[in-house]
Formats: structure tokens, sequence, C-alpha cells
């Protein structure tokens, strides 16, 4: 399409990870562990280095042409489809590349000191290669099924990490159920994909993205009265909804907590999760084109950012905490897309990228010192026992609850007075943006409320660990704290690449929004009041968050919090138990489904297909054959009987003339005219033919012929009978039929 | 009455087979009670077969053109002389087959191959006959023939019984053919020749009388083909012979009896008058084809005697064939060529599957039943393959004659939608009829044996088989020539 | 003799080489059966190296005369849709005769085994090629005979029952497809006044609409029980059971894709008529298919068994992607037979080597096996993947393209609803997902508490049992990854294929009734470029059934 | 018109003799009822032949007489076989075979 668009190598990107994989998995198990990581390590580092070359030194160039293409071959083409395996680098993809090479380099450092112990080393490193490769295919894909590869790609990564440890069947559960919601997802987004290549006829995004004009096909109805952009739209949000758990698929997230800590530091906080609103954004000039399908993700985001925040008000794991809280901020970036203000989702996805990375390897760093428990009721006063840890989550902490300076603040802002200025609703779903943004505060408030709860009560106060347990806590190796001191940083000061610029006169000052305007279009105009306003709002909900939560936690577990527990048991444990969401999907979707599936299997399949349709066939063939055999009795008299009676009716039948099984009758008014010869054949030569129309044992017409007519005198019920005569013989045979002449007239 | 060369020439090699058969009675008179001159009797039946297959080659090439004799009472054509070929290997492999199975079961007769030899010329006798006199003395001289071999086995229940059933039920069905004969002799006005009694159709159709006699002659030649409902001879006088007849009869017999109710029904019989309409024998042969293909394939299912299995599969093949009467009547002249390769190829298949049974059992142990098959394709894999090679070819399966037999054959009804059904009909009943020969086959390859197999072992039996085995074959691989020379593949 | 002729004789020359070995030279007599299975492999190479991929019709003919007056020729043809069926064949051949769980645990009679593969080998490789029906006829039932003794002799426990219904379902409907050749024959011969079994000039015959759909339901009885399609598939779960793992990989691998090749070549092209009224009726099973065999294979407790009804599922998509008659569904179902045969026959192969290992399909004996035999655990996921249809495997592209062509197919083309079809069947990928990967973490995930796992007789895979499993994964990968070179070589066949079924659909439905008339203008006229797959067979009413 | 009464005649022979075969027990009179059928034959053969004035079937009547005899030799040898295995020729006793 764009002729300018230019060559470069990005195949070395996700091909270097991959390599890295294969190598791993045919050689890694017979290496050395400094060999695993080294190979490991490089395959990720040399990935990052080339993304960071392409970013800052080729795609600046071209970025306003559509950026980097690099294709491989022709992946599929027939007919009047036509996918290259190819890759592209714009700004939107080319912050990904950078997140996930930076994040995963990082994540690979940290697992070096993490894993140590672990005795399939090298085939985790495998797997986390692969995933970065994977995770890299989906953002560089240059069309929605190479982006497909990825997809399922990093979904695969992500079942094979959870279930890492798979000789403990939950973990093992919990990568299928992963994978299994994925898929649920990925049904989506095929059907997203077809409708899409039904609509533009074509798969490439830069394709697509110049297709997706107003008055195009995708704005006509289609059905039920909404356009097509809203249909694929609101599949693809299915496919987002699996893979970033939004409602209602997101019941696989907490469980993929099983995985290795740093696993779900890269795949299920920074970099995998967030594919869905990468994708969102990536066909953000489809969105667009359906407000109604914003209004979808946007109230979906929404809703799961502030249900996800309410079921981390109780949780007691520190990874599931850290999970909801990661569903709870996918929700956040799906309401910033959901309202046009794509930049800012991805914005938020940047920072959240760093900070909730550093908060679940400070996770893993703590359990790795708590023994491998993740029970915050057993913590508390590790602030002083792993102070390096300690100071990142800090920063993190403050981050996600939108401190102001740190990096959650700015992307925060951004979604929630996004959500309250957009206008991409029109007149008749004005009631969503506002509508998104008070959910957004109020997730906000329950956001600074449970990351504090669980701030306090792991650092501060006295421990409440075992003796045994407090015996070992010691802060991590510095392999684990140094990718968590960088990390911090960009925690930290990562927000300030995409500060408010305008607010001070200095629109450029937003280096992030400014570079995705090429991709994802000009960030969202907030007036300045608002920004401000929203500003002041999230600061102090974010602080009412954090002062709630030190009543309650200050050090532990205090008053107000044990008698809120005990004046409303029910809904604690409500909460404590995810409101039972899976449960009911248990309840009502998987057993049933196999129960309906096993019935299936018995009824159908063995009875009824196995037992009745082929075993009746057989078993009347059987009888025949039994019943063929008992003629044959052994008595040659008998058997010359058969032979007598069979003769004799040879010679009876072959003697009686034949006639039609059914008399043919036309009927006109009272008139019938009968054919009694036999269909398609010539009348037989020299048959009597009598017909008795009137059933008075006369017959009114004789004759050689086969047809006859009579006229009946009045209207009513006749029997005609023919008897057909062979005078050679005297042989006979009759044949008769009903007719209702009044009928027969009235059907006429 | 005026003697030729030529004449006798035409029918040298029946009269070699009768003189053989004269010669053996005689040498048997001299013969010691060695096994040895035993065997030298039934050589020269061998003999015989080859130097009557040898008269016949020599004539083919004149018999292109039909060319009848004896006033009209005997006719040579390409037809008759393919049967007799037909004839002639069911004769000779009967007489490989023979000794051994004889020998074992200690009645090890001359007159045994002497009847052999006459049942094979009396079978030619049909086939070449084209009067209703000569059709009399050739089937009732096969017909005898095979009475006496069926009751040889004299110590043995089953054969005399088998015997009786056979002779009485044979005769009562010549009883319908002397009466019919005598109906239409009359009713055409003293005609007995085929071409006499076509000529004399127009007319004698308007008497009833003629119709009975017409019925009774296909009943008899039905009841000797073992179509239903005048088959019940067949099963039990199968089982009762001893096993090389059974092939024979089924083999021979059968074969000559078609060619009999295919020259008599395509000339005495073949004007339209009598082939189509209600009274039309095409009617008849239809629904005696259905109702043969149907019983036989369908009482085989649950035969566990082997030799009685596959009698019943012959009544169903007897069906088959009928298809393909019922088509020539129709007027596909195709349909004789493929009636005349499908007895070919059956001829081959039945005298093997035949020779196999005959081969496995000895004195003590006949293993008829198809448990005592277990295991056989692990003990001589070659036989098995033999064995399992005739019953996919009865089966219809390729690269093997039957194959081609049963495709020729629906080939040719196919010309005739009126036989579509009947052919649909064929294929299912083939379908049913796999199960039952792989009920052998599982048998043999998918079970491991119950005890020792301690077959009856010769020279001339594995030569016999090697035959067969390579004639089933060559007439699936190579159907070609076969087919060519049964006459016109291609109607119309 | 041409390049075809070779690839169809030369298993039967090995499988006669293997006949004159004496019986106990079992390593001289698998010796021959991998030689020859690897040569003709080979020798298939030669084939693609000389197809010509701009070409639509029929290349490297063999002609020659077998029964000159019947007008049977032994005529063998190469186009894109077969060379690659072709190419699955030779390729799965070797692959599986090195598996040394080919012959199963019936560990006896080697040289028939062999034998009989190679007959098998002969048969398939011939019916894919064969250009004449009775040809084709013939291969089709000799490919039955050895499949029916690997199955009875080297089978399991109930290999009786399941050998003896595998040819009984499957005579039945081959004899009636062989009754309708004849009828095409009987009225080929009555149009032009020639007798030929060709297929090229039978497929000109434009028959009424009466004798088509019967013609069309004597033909689709036969495929559709090769394929299997619901409800005629019940033989496959037992024949797939009791079938040593070498008759299993070539069931599921090669042997059911006649039925759905079967329908491309011989029902569609030759019965447009009848294949316009039957298609809502054959899509719809085909659809109830891929999701009840997706169900029925979520509740077997069988490894064996769960494959068997995933095959079930994964040929409904290809026979869904047949009726669409769409230039990228048919593509893709041609795709998807072959990604089927790699990688369910490495589906029945990794089973079978966990029987070998543990004389136990049920997934309830298994249970934390990669702790114990990783190497294998890893191959069999990436097999297990490859089979769910995971982007980057073999499996996806095909079912990729299947669902985006039966999706955009123009509604009431062929069938009334084809968006809904596609996303009812697309439900698949996720029940694919669920029976599959809980069949994997049954046998591999979990604790290793089974005392019979830890035995030591459990041994991960060596020697040959690598290059099996790593020929098989190469093949997914390569085909996952870069499968244009596949669908460039059968793009113009298939293109052909449509267009000339829109011509022959619109010179038959100008008049149903019109007695058997020859269509003027053969496939070779068909418009080479890349038609538009769909367009031209919109909006014309179809005849109303009698 | 005595060459219908001769037929009429024939075809009661023909009928006794089919109701012999059918009724008695024993093989021998079964046999009989049999050469009652071949006599039945012979008649119409003969009064055919006569009413016709043609020679052919008077020699049919030989053939047929011949043949009987050697129906009758034949079928009394089997008779005389199974009378030797069994000690009985009662039809409905020899059903070793059956089924």
């Amino acid at each position: 399409m764009n002729a300018s668009e230019t060559l470069f190598n990005l195949r070395l990107i996700p091909l270097l990870p991959f390599l890295g994989a294969a190598v791993l998995i045919l050689f890694g198990r017979r290496w050395k562990r400094e060999a695993v990581l080294t190979v490991a390590a490089a395959a990720i580092g040399g990935s990052a280095l080339v993304a960071f070359d392409a970013f800052f030194t080729r795609l600046p160039a071209v970025a306003e042409e559509g950026g980097l293409r690099d294709v491989v071959w022709t992946w599929m083409s027939t007919g009047n489809l036509s996918v290259d395996l190819a890759f592209r680098m714009d700004a939107l993809s080319g912050l990904l590349c950078l997140i996930i090479t930076f994040i995963g380099f990082l994540i690979h450092l940290y697992s070096a000191g993490y894993m140590e112990h672990d005795p399939d080393y090298p085939r985790f490193f495998a797997y986390l290669n692969l995933f970065c490769g994977s995770m890299l295919v989906l953002v560089l894909g240059d069309s929605m099924p190479v982006m497909f590869v990825g997809w399922e790609g990093v979904g695969l990564c992500s079942y094979l990490l959870i279930g890492f440890w798979y000789h403990e069947t939950p973990n093992a559960d919990a990568g299928k159920k992963a994978f299994i919601t994925n898929r649920i997802g990925d049904f989506g987004f095929l059907i997203g994909i077809f409708l899409t290549f039904q609509a533009t006829g074509t798969l490439r995004f830069s394709e697509i993205t110049s297709f997706a004009t107003a008055g195009s096909v995708l704005t006509a109805p289609a059905w039920l009265g909404m356009s097509n952009a809203f249909w694929i739209g609101t599949f693809l949000f299915i496919g987002a909804a699996g893979k970033s758990a939004q409602i209602p698929l997101y019941v696989w997230l907490p469980d993929a907590m099983a995985g290795p800590t740093p696993v779900s530091a890269l795949i299920h906080a920074a970099t995998m999760v967030t594919a869905g609103v990468y994708m969102v954004a990536r066909m953000h000039a489809v969105y667009v084109l359906s407000p109604a399908a914003l209004a979808i993700v946007a109230l979906v985001g929404a809703a799961t950012a502030l249900f996800a925040a309410v079921i981390g008000f109780a949780q007691n794991d520190f990874k599931k905490v850290l999970a909801y809280s990661t569903v709870s901020q996918l929700g956040f970036m799906f309401a910033g897309v959901g309202t046009a203000n794509f930049a800012s989702g991805v914005f938020h996805l940047y920072t959240h990228a760093f900070f909730k990375a550093g908060l679940f390897l400070c996770a893993g760093s703590i359990m790795h010192a708590m023994s491998g428990s993740g029970d915050i009721r057993k913590m508390g006063g590790l602030r002083k026992l792993t102070p390096w840890t300690h100071g990142v989550f800090l920063v993190c902490w403050l981050a996600i609850c939108g401190v102001p300076v740190f990096s959650g603040f700015f992307s925060k802002d951004a979604i929630v007075a996004g959500a309250f200025a957009t206008g991409i609703f029109g007149d008749d779903l004005s009631w969503v943006g506002p509508t998104v943004g008070v959910l957004l505060l109020l997730a906000a408030l329950g956001t600074a409320f449970y990351m504090s709860r669980l701030y306090f009560l792991v650092f501060s106060g006295p421990t409440r660990a075992d003796a045994q347990t407090q015996h070992h806590i010691h802060e991590s190796p510095p392999s684990m704290v140094g990718p968590l001191v960088v990390l911090a940083v960009g925690a930290g000061l990562g927000g300030l690449v995409g500060v408010p610029g305008g607010l001070f006169g200095h629109p450029e000052w937003n280096l992030l929004g400014h570079t995705l305007e090429t991709a994802v279009g000009p960030e969202l105009d907030v007036p300045h009041n608002t920004e401000l306003l929203f500003m002041a709002v999230s600061t102090v909900l974010a602080l009412i968050g954090i002062g709630l939560a030190y009543t309650f936690y200050g050090g532990g577990y205090r008053a107000p919090a044990q008698k809120f527990a005990a004046a409303f048991p029910g809904f604690v444990q409500l909460v404590r138990d995810k409101f039972r969401v899976d449960e009911l999907y248990g309840a009502v979707i998987i057993r049933p489904l196999r129960k309906f599936a096993l019935a299936l299997f018995r009824v159908v399949d063995r009875v009824l297909i196995d037992q009745i349709l082929v075993g009746g066939v057989a078993a009347l063939v059987d009888v025949l054959g039994r019943v063929s055999r008992a003629f044959q009795a052994g008595d040659a008299q008998r058997y010359m009987a058969a032979f007598a009676i069979g003769a004799a009716a040879l010679v009876f039948f072959a003697t009686r003339p034949t006639v039609p099984s059914t008399l043919k009758v036309e009927v006109s008014g009272t008139t019938v005219s009968v054919d009694a010869s036999r269909a398609g054949r010539a009348s037989p030569r020299g048959l009597t033919y009598a017909f008795d129309f009137d059933d008075d044992g006369r017959p009114e017409v004789v004759g050689l012929k086969s047809d006859a007519r009579y006229t009946y005198d009045q209207a009513g019920e006749h029997t005609i009978r023919v008897t057909v005569t062979d005078p050679r013989w005297h042989t006979q045979s009759k044949i008769k039929r009903k007719i209702d002449l009044s009928a027969a007239g009235e059907r006429k | 009455m005026i003697f030729d060369s030529s004449q006798i020439l035409a029918y040298l090699p029946m009269l070699i087979l009768i003189g053989m058969g004269c010669l053996i009675l005689l040498a048997e008179t001299f013969a010691t009670t060695a096994t040895a001159s035993r065997q030298g009797l039934a050589w020269l039946g061998v003999g015989g077969c080859i130097a009557s297959l040898g008269a016949l080659l020599a004539q083919w090439g004149d018999a292109g053109q039909a060319t009848t004799h004896f006033q009209g009472m005997l006719i040579v054509d390409r037809m008759a002389l393919y049967l007799d070929g037909a004839f002639l290997a069911a004769a000779l492999l009967t007489l490989l087959f023979a000794p051994p199975f004889l020998r074992e079961q200690g009645f090890e007769f001359g007159e045994f191959y002497v009847m052999v030899l006459f049942g094979a010329a009396g079978m030619m006798m049909v086939a070449h006959a084209a009067h209703l006199v000569t059709l009399l003395i050739g089937i009732e001289t096969m017909s005898l023939a095979a009475y006496i071999l069926t009751g040889c086995w004299r110590r043995n229940l089953r054969s005399s019984e088998g015997a009786m059933k056979y002779f009485l039920m044979g005769a009562f069905a010549t009883g319908f053919l002397v009466y019919g004969m005598a109906l239409v002799y009359g009713t055409t006005g003293g005609e007995l020749s085929y071409a006499g009694i076509a000529g004399k159709v127009p007319e004698a159709s308007k008497n009833p009388v003629f119709y009975f006699g017409e019925y009774f002659i296909l009943i008899a030649l039905a009841f000797k083909v073992a179509a239903v409902p005048f088959h019940m001879w067949a099963p039990d006088a199968y089982e009762g012979a001893p096993t090389p007849v059974t092939g024979f009869m089924a083999a021979g017999v059968k074969a000559a009896a078609f060619g009999g109710i295919l020259r008599i029904l395509d000339t005495a019989f073949g004007n339209p008058l009598l082939v189509f309409d209600f009274t039309g024998w095409a009617n008849i042969i239809v629904v005696l084809a259905a109702a043969t293909m149907i019983l036989g394939n369908l009482a085989a299912l649950r035969q566990d005697n082997i030799k009685r299995m596959l009698a019943y599969s012959s009544i169903g093949h007897a069906g088959y064939i009928l298809v393909g009467v019922a088509a020539m009547g129709l007027g596909v002249t195709t349909a004789k060529p493929a009636v005349l390769f499908y007895l070919m190829s059956y001829t081959f298949t039945t005298l093997g599957s035949f020779g196999v049974i005959a081969w496995i059992g000895n004195r003590r142990d006949e293993r008829l039943f198809i448990d005592d098959w277990a295991g056989v394709a692990q003990a001589r894999p070659g036989v098995a393959m033999a064995m399992a090679l005739f019953l996919l070819s009865l089966g219809g399966v390729p690269p093997t004659g039957g194959f081609f037999a049963k495709f020729f054959l629906f080939r040719a009804a196919m010309e005739s939608p009126q036989l579509y059904w009947l052919v649909v009909i064929g294929v299912l009943t083939s379908v049913v009829s796999i199960y039952y020969y792989l009920r052998v086959v599982i048998a043999m390859y998918f079970r491991d044996p119950l005890r020792p197999l301690e077959p009856t072992d010769a020279a001339s039996t594995r030569a016999a088989l090697i035959l067969t085995a390579m004639a089933v074959l060559l007439l699936g691989i190579l159907p070609g020539s076969f087919i060519e020379w049964a006459g016109p593949v291609i109607g119309k | 003799m041409g390049i075809l002729a070779w690839i169809t004789l030369l298993p039967l020359a090995g499988a006669l080489l293997t006949m004159l070995v004496p019986r106990e030279e079992e390593a001289i007599h698998r010796g021959i059966g991998l030689g020859t299975t690897i040569v003709t492999f080979l020798a298939s190479l030669f084939i693609l190296g000389d197809f010509d991929p701009a070409k639509s019709g029929f290349q490297l003919e063999v002609d020659k005369v077998w029964v000159e007056s019947l007008g049977i020729h032994f005529h063998l043809g190469i186009d894109g849709i077969s060379l690659w069926l072709v190419m699955l064949t030779t390729f799965l051949m070797p692959v599986t005769l090195l598996s040394p769980q080919a012959i199963g645990t019936r560990n006896i009679r080697v040289r028939e085994f062999v034998i009989a593969m190679l007959a098998l080998e002969a048969g398939m490789v011939g019916a894919f090629l064969a250009l004449d029906l009775f040809v084709f006829y013939v291969f089709w039932e000799l490919m039955l005979i050895p499949m029916y003794f690997i199955i009875g002799i080297w089978g399991g426990e109930r290999r009786l029952y399941a050998s003896i219904k595998f040819v009984i379902y499957t005579l039945i409907g081959s004899l009636l497809m062989l009754v309708a050749i004849l009828y095409l024959y009987a009225q080929y011969h009555a149009a032009t006044g020639t007798f030929s079994f060709d297929y090229v000039a039978l497929s000109r015959l434009t028959l009424p609409y009466d004798p088509q759909l019967l013609c069309f339901l004597a033909f689709g009885l036969a495929f559709a029980t090769k394929i299997p399609l619901f409800p005629l598939h019940t033989w496959l779960p037992d024949a797939h059971v009791e079938a040593p793992t070498g008759g299993s990989v070539i069931l599921a691998g090669v042997m059911l894709k006649f039925g759905t090749y079967g329908f491309l070549r011989f029902a569609l092209p030759m019965f447009p008529l009848a294949t316009q009224a039957m298609a809502p009726v054959v899509t719809a099973l085909a659809v109830i298919g891929i999701v009840f065999g997706a169900l029925m294979a979520y509740v077997q407790n069988d490894a064996k068994k769960l494959v068997a009804y995933s095959s079930v599922s994964h040929l409904g998509f290809v026979v869904l992607g047949i009726m669409t008659l769409g230039q990228v569904a048919v593509q893709g179902a041609i795709y998807q037979m072959l990604a089927h045969g790699i990688s369910t026959g490495g589906l029945f192969l990794g089973v079978g080597l966990l029987y070998d290992r543990r004389h136990t399909r049920k997934l309830d004996d298994f249970g934390g096996l990669w702790k114990k035999i990783p190497i294998f655990s890893a191959c069999f996921l990436v097999i297990v993947l490859a089979s769910v249809g995971l982007p980057g495997l073999c499996g996806f592209v095909g079912e990729f393209l299947i669902l985006i062509g039966t999706f955009n197919a123009p509604a009431g083309a062929l069938f009334s609803s084809p968006k809904l079809l596609a996303i009812i069947s697309a439900s698949a990928v996720i029940l694919a997902a669920m029976y599959l990967l809980t069949m994997y973490q049954k046998i591999f995930f979990g604790p290793l508490d089974n005392p019979a796992n830890k035995d030591p007789h459990v041994r991960d895979i060596h020697g040959r049992e690598r290059w099996v499993f790593g020929f098989v994964i190469v093949a997914a990968l390569v085909m996952g990854i870069y499968p244009q070179p596949i669908l460039a070589r059968s793009e113009k066949s298939v293109a052909a294929l449509i267009s000339g079924f829109q011509e022959r659909l619109a010179d038959a439905a100008s008049n149903p009734d019109a007695p058997a008339h020859l269509f003027p203008n053969p496939s070779a006229g068909a418009a080479p470029s890349a038609a538009p797959a769909n367009a031209g067979n919109s909006g014309k009413p179809g005849p109303t059934a009698p | 018109m005595p060459t219908f009464y001769y037929l009429i005649l024939s075809f009661v022979l023909f009928l006794i003799g089919t109701t012999g075969v059918l009724l008695r027990r024993n093989a021998l009179v079964v046999l009989m009822g049999i050469e009652l059928q071949l006599n039945a034959g012979n008649l119409a053969m003969l009064t055919y032949s006569r009413a016709l004035g043609d020679e052919k079937g008077h020699v049919f009547a030989f053939l047929i007489i011949a043949l009987a005899a050697a129906e009758a030799a034949v079928g009394l040898a089997i008779l005389v076989g199974l009378f030797r295995n069994r000690q009985t020729i009662n039809l409905d006793e020899a059903n070793l075979m059956k089924r």
C-alpha cells in the first residue's frame, strides 16, 4: 500500500528468541546452567538490541508512512486471500517491542536467580524464549493471521509456563484452564478475522486502517441492525477479553499464578495479558467507526476494573492480590481504548508493565524469602528484613495507587479524564463516558485500598511468620534485586514520557502521545480544566484509599478490619471466594457440557447408531439368515414339496395378467377416466378389460382397451372395479379404487 | 443319416472323454490294488482331459461360425466350446484333487474317474445341445454321473443320504423336464429341435399348454442350477458328496445347466412373445434371481460347516448368473459373454476352494467346521493365501476373477434399466457374502491354531492349487482375452 | 512407463520381493519394507520436480490399455489435488514402517505385515492417481484387503469384530459406487456411442437431475463412510482402537482422505445438480460431525478412541470446506487433509508408543509421564498442538482457510447460512483444545503416582523412534510455517475444478430434465486465472427435490 | 376329442405321480411315483406323436424308457447303499443333514 515502506530485518526480533528456544530445547538438557542462561539472555538481549535500533534509528524516519515492514515470505495465498508472513513496526508495535524485549530481558536475568535450584532450568528458559518470540510475533504481525500466530503462541507458552511445575495437578489444571479460556477468546478473534476479511477483503492492518473510513462498507448495517464494524469490534473484543482477562473470561488469570513468579511478572502482568489492549488499539480505525462496540469495550473494561478491585480486597495470597490487580488494571486499559483514548490506554499499558512487573518480582523475591509461601497473613514487618525489595515495592505501590509524579498517576489520569471528556459516543450513548469514568474512579479508590492493604500487611508492623520461616527470611541475591531496581526506576519515572504537556503549554512534552500519534491517532484532547479536576480527584481518592487501608491494616490487622469482617461475614466470605464465579461456570457450563457429551456418547453413538441402526441391520440380516436356514429341515420330501409348491406358484403367477398397483384416475366434474395399463408399458396383447364403475357387479365397459371413461349421475363416493382377463387362460386379476367425486371436485 | 469326419471331429473332445472313460473301466479290471496302479487310472483320466482340451483348441478357430450337426441335434459354436473348456478344467482339476482324497478316505475306485469323465461328457452334450433329445441325454448323463459320484463314498452316512436326496429330487425334476418336453413337442406340432420350436412359437404361443411345457423345462433347468425355490437339494448334496465331487458338481453341473438355459432360452424360446409381458420368462428369471441371491447368501451366513456354507454360496452365485440370464432375455447382447466369463471364473474359484477343503482334512479329522480352520495361515501360508484368494474371488473383490465376473455381469445388466434394482440387490447381497467368506479368512489368519494341521498332502493337489490360483489371478488381472473369447463384450 | 506407474508398482514389487525371503529373516523383511517405501518416497519427489504448477489439468499421465473391448485403461495422472495426497502417502509410509511400534503388540508375522503395508501403499497411491473410474474402483477395493488383514491379524482384543465392521461398512458404500460407475458408463455409451471409464470423459457427462441424485448418493455413501461422516462413523473408533499402530496411522493419515478426495474428485464435479441439492444435508452432517466428534472425544478414556473421534471432527472440517466449493475453502480442505494426516498420524504413533511402554491406553492409568520420558512428552506435545490447530503448526492453516472460506461463501450459493455453519464449526477450536489438552494432561502432567509408570520399561524414545517423531514434527512445523508451496501447486487445479463445477452447474441447471449429454467443453477450458471462487453461483435456484 | 382325453389322463398320471412322491415315506414308492411322472410324459409324448402323425415322439418315448431304466438302476443302487448304512429307506429318517 504505502510506497515508502521500508524493509528492515524485523524478522530478527522474534527469530532470535525462537532460535534460542529451539537450541535450548534440543541441546539445553546437557548444558550447564550458565550456558543455558547465556543463550537465553543473549537471544532476548539481541532481540532487544535490534528492536531498540529499529525503533530509535530507523523508525522515526518512516513512522509517518506506516513504519518498517519485513516480508519473510508468502504464508498463505489462495483465491482472494493472501497473507504474507510479514512483520511491521510502527510506533505502537515498536513501543510494545521495546517493553517486551526490555522487561523480558530483565526477567531473564531475574529468573537466573529465582530458578537457580530448579531441575528444569533449561526448559524454563526455552519456554521463556519461546514466549518472547511469540509475543514479538504478536505485536509485530503485519496482518491479523500473523498476529493470531503470536496470539496463540503466547497462549501456548502461558499454558506451558503455568503448568511448569506439572507434577502438581492444580498447576496443570490451571494451565489447561488458561489455554481453554483463551481459546474461547480465540474463537471470537477468529470470527472477527472472518468478518474483517469479508468486509474489507484484506487482513493487513495497514490496509484495514486505510479501508476503514466513514462511508465504507464497515459502517453499513450487517446483522441485527448493527454495522460490520460493530460486529468486528465485538468479536475481536471477545478475543481480547479472553487474552486480557476481562469479564466474563477473566477466571483463568488468578489461577495462572500457579506458574513461577517471573512468568507471572512477564506474561501475566507486563506483556501477554495486554495483548488484547494492543489489539484493540491496533484495530482502532475499525473501532472508531462503531461507538457501540467501543462502548462495550469501555463498559466491560470499567466493570472489570471495579469488580476485580473488589475481589482484591479480601485475597490473602500475595500473588492472587496482584493477579486481581492485574485484571483490574487491564480493565483500566480497556476503558481507555474503549473511550477512543487509544494513546492513553497504551500509555497505561506501558506504565503498568513496569510497576506490575516490579510488584510481581517483589512478590517473587518475598516468597523466595518466605520459603515459597505467599500467604500475606503470615507476613508483616518485611520492610527491615528485605530493604531493597521493600524500596522497589514502595515505588511500584505508589505508582499503581496513582500518587502524583509516579508513572501510574499520569496514565490512569489520562484514562479517567478521557472517559469524561470523550465525544466518541455521540448523543445516543452519551451516558457511557461518564459511567465509565465513575466506575474507574471507584476502581481507582479500590486499587489504592487493596494495594495499600497488601503493602501494610506485608511490610509494616511486626512479622507474623512462624519462627522457622522467620529465621530464613533474607534479601534476594543481586541477580534478582538488580532487575527490581531497574523496574522501580521505570515505575517511578516512566510516566514522565507521557506527561500531559498541554497543561503547561508544551504538548511536545508528551513524548509518548506524540510518538503514538502516527499509529493510533492523536491523543484525546482533554480540556485543561477537566484534566486538572480529575488529577485532583484521583489524587484525593488515592490518598483516601491509602488512608483507609492504613486504618484497617497499618501495622497488621487492626481493630476496624476485624470489626468489619465480623459485621459482614457473608459478604467478606463471598468476596474472598471471588464471588464464586468459578463454581458458577463449573455448574452451568463445564459439568453440564461433560454430562451432555457423555449422554450423547452413550445414547446416540453407542445405542442409537451402533446398536439400533447398525446392529439392527445386522440383526435383521441375521434373523433372515436363520429363517432361510429353517426351510432346510433335512427331509427330502419337504424339499420336493417346496419344489412342487414353487413350481405351482411360478406357473400360477406367471399366468396372471399384470395390473398396475393403483389405477390412474382422472376426474373432471362427474366424468372419470380410468387407465388400467401398467405405467410406461404398452397394453399387453389379448387382454380383456372390464370396468365396473357403479359397484353393481356388472361391468359398464368391456373391451380390449385398457382405459375407459364414465360419467356418473351424481357426485359422491364410488368404487371402481377393473377386472383384467386373459382369454387364453381364463385367468383374472382385479383391482379397485374408491373415489370421492365431491371432494375431488372441490380440490380442483 | 450321413456321418462324415468333420462331424466326428467336431465332437472329438466329448468322444475322447467317453473313450477314455471306457478305457479306464477296462484298465481297472487289470489294475492291481496297489496304489500306484490306481494312480495310473487317474493319470489316464488327466491325459484324457488334456487330449480333449487339445482337440477343443484345435477347432476353436473354426467355431467362429456356429455349425449344426446330426440334423440339428448338436451345435458347435464358441459358447459351447468356451463352456467345454470350463468343463474340462473342472474335470481335470477334480482328477487332480480327488486321488489323494480318495486314497486317504479309502475308496479309490477307477469308476470314480470314469464317472467324472462321463459327467464332463454329459455336460458338453448339454452345452452343445440344440435339440430336446440331446438336451435330455446330456442332462441325464451328467446327472446320473453326479448322483453316483455323490453316493460313492459308501461308508459315509452323509454321502449316501446326500446321494439319495439328490437323486430323488433330480429324478423328480427330470419328470418335470420330460413332461415339459412332451407338451412343447405337442403344441409346436412335433418340433424337438430348438430352431424348429422357435419357428413355431408364434403359432404355439396361442396355446396355454405350450406355456406349461416351457415353464416345466425352465423349472427343471432351474433345479439343476439350484435356483430358489428349487435349490433345496444343493446344501445336502454338496455336504454329503466327497469334497472333490462337491467342487465338480458346484462348478461343472451348474455351468452346464446354465449353458443349457442360455441356449434354450436364447434360441428355442427367444421370441419376444415368450420373453416379455406377464407370461414372459424374463419376469420369472428376474424373480428367481432376486430370491436366489437373497436366500442363498442369507442362509450361508449362519453356516458353520464350510462345505454347506459354500453350497449356499453357490446358490447365491446362481442368483447372480440368473441376473445375466435375465439381462440376455431383455436384449442385452453382452450378457451372454458375461455369464460365460462368470461360469469360467466360478469354475476355477469353486474347484480351488473345494480342493483346499479336500486338502485340509484327513481320515480322522475332516476339519469341515470353520473353527477347525483356525491358524491355517501360520502353518501353511501358501495354501491359506490360495484359499483367501478363492474366497475373495467368490466375494468379488479385486484383483480376482470373481471380481471381473461380477463386474462384467453387472455391467451387462446395467444396460437394461429394468434390472437396476436387481443389480442393487446383487451388490448388497455381495456384501453379505463377503461377511461369511471372511469368517473363513478370519479363522485362517486371525486365530491361533487349536490343533496341529495334518493335511492330505500330495503333489497333484499342490499342482492343482497352483493352477487354480494362477487362473483366478489371471482372470482377475488380465481378463481381456477371456471375456473376448466368450463373445462380443460391446453391445449395440 | 511413467513415473506415476513406477510409484504405484514399486511397493508391489517390494511386496513380491518380501514374499521371496524366508519367513525367519524378519530384519530383512523390515529392511525391504522400509527400503521400498523410502525409494517410493524419493521417487515421488521426482513427481514434485516434474509437476508444473501453472497447469490446471492432469499431468505426467500414463495410459495403457487394460481391457480394450470395455474401454478400460490403466490411466494414471496427477494434478494439484492428488499431488499432495500422494506425497502424504509416500511420506507417511516410511515414517510408519520406521516406527518399531508399527506392527503393534502382536509382534508376529513380520513378513506378512510388510507385505500388507506395501500392498496398502500401492492401493492408496493407485487410487489417488487413477484417472479411470474402473481402475480407481479396483485400487479402492485393493487397499481394503491389506487394511482388513492389518487390523485382523495384528490388532487388539476385539480385532475380529473391528475388522469385519470395517470391511462391511466400507463395502456397502463401495459396491453401490460400483453400480453408479456402471450406470455412468452405460449412460456415457448412450450419449456418445463409445465406451469409456475415463475420468475426464465421464466427468463431461451431464445427467438429468434424478439419476444425478442417485449417483451422488451412491458415490456419496462410499465416500461418507470412508471419511467418516456422521452418522456413519461408528466403525472408525473400533477400527482404530483395535488396529496396530501402523494400521491406525495409515488408516487415519491417508485412508480417511479417500472419502474427501472422492467427494472432491468425483461426486462434486460429476453431479453438480445433485451436489447443489444435497449440499445442505452434507454440510449439516459435516458440522454435526465436527461438534459431535469433538464432544465424543472429550468423554473418551481410551487415548486411541479419543484420537479416532478427533478424526471425525477434523474430517468434518474438510467436508465443510469442500462443499462450499470456494477457492479458499477447498484449498483449506486439501491442506487440512494433509495436516490431519501428519498430526493424527503422529498422534497414533505416539499413542502406539505409549501402549508399547505401558500396555494400556486408558488415560486414567497414566499421569506424570513427563518426568519419566521428557523427550517423548515434548514431541507428543508438538503433535497434540498441531492437531489442536495451533498457528505455526500444520493444523491451523487448513482450519483457518476452511473457516474463512466457508464464512465468506455467499449465502444461498450451496447452503443457506455459511456464516452460521462456520461459527458452529469454529467452536471446535475450543473443544479441540479441551479434549486434546485433557488427554495430554492426564498422560504427562500431574504426579507420577502410578507405580506402573515408574517401571524401567517405560523408556524415553531412542534410536529410530526419535527419527520417526522428528520427521513428523518437522513436517508439522514446515507445513505450519511455509504452506505456500503446497497451496500454490494445488491452486490452479482447484480453480479449474470450481469454475468447471460452476459451468457444469449452469449447464445442468438450464434444463435439469434434459437427457444425458456431454458437457461441451471439458475441464481444459476452465479459466486458469485465480477465478473469484464464489462468483457466478449466487442466486441460482436449485431444482426442487423430486 | 380322444387326444384331449389322453392328455388329461397323462396330466392326471403326472399329478398322481407327484402326489405319490410327496406323500409316501418309503423311498421305493417315491421312486415309483417318479416313474409314474416319467410315464405321464411318455403318454403325452405318444399322444401328440400319434395325433400329429410324427415319428419323433415315438423315438423320444423309447429314449425316456431307457432313461427311466437307467435312473431306476442308479437310484436303486443308491437306495441300497443308504439301506446298508441306515437299515431303513424311509425318507423322513434320513435327515442327518439339515439347516
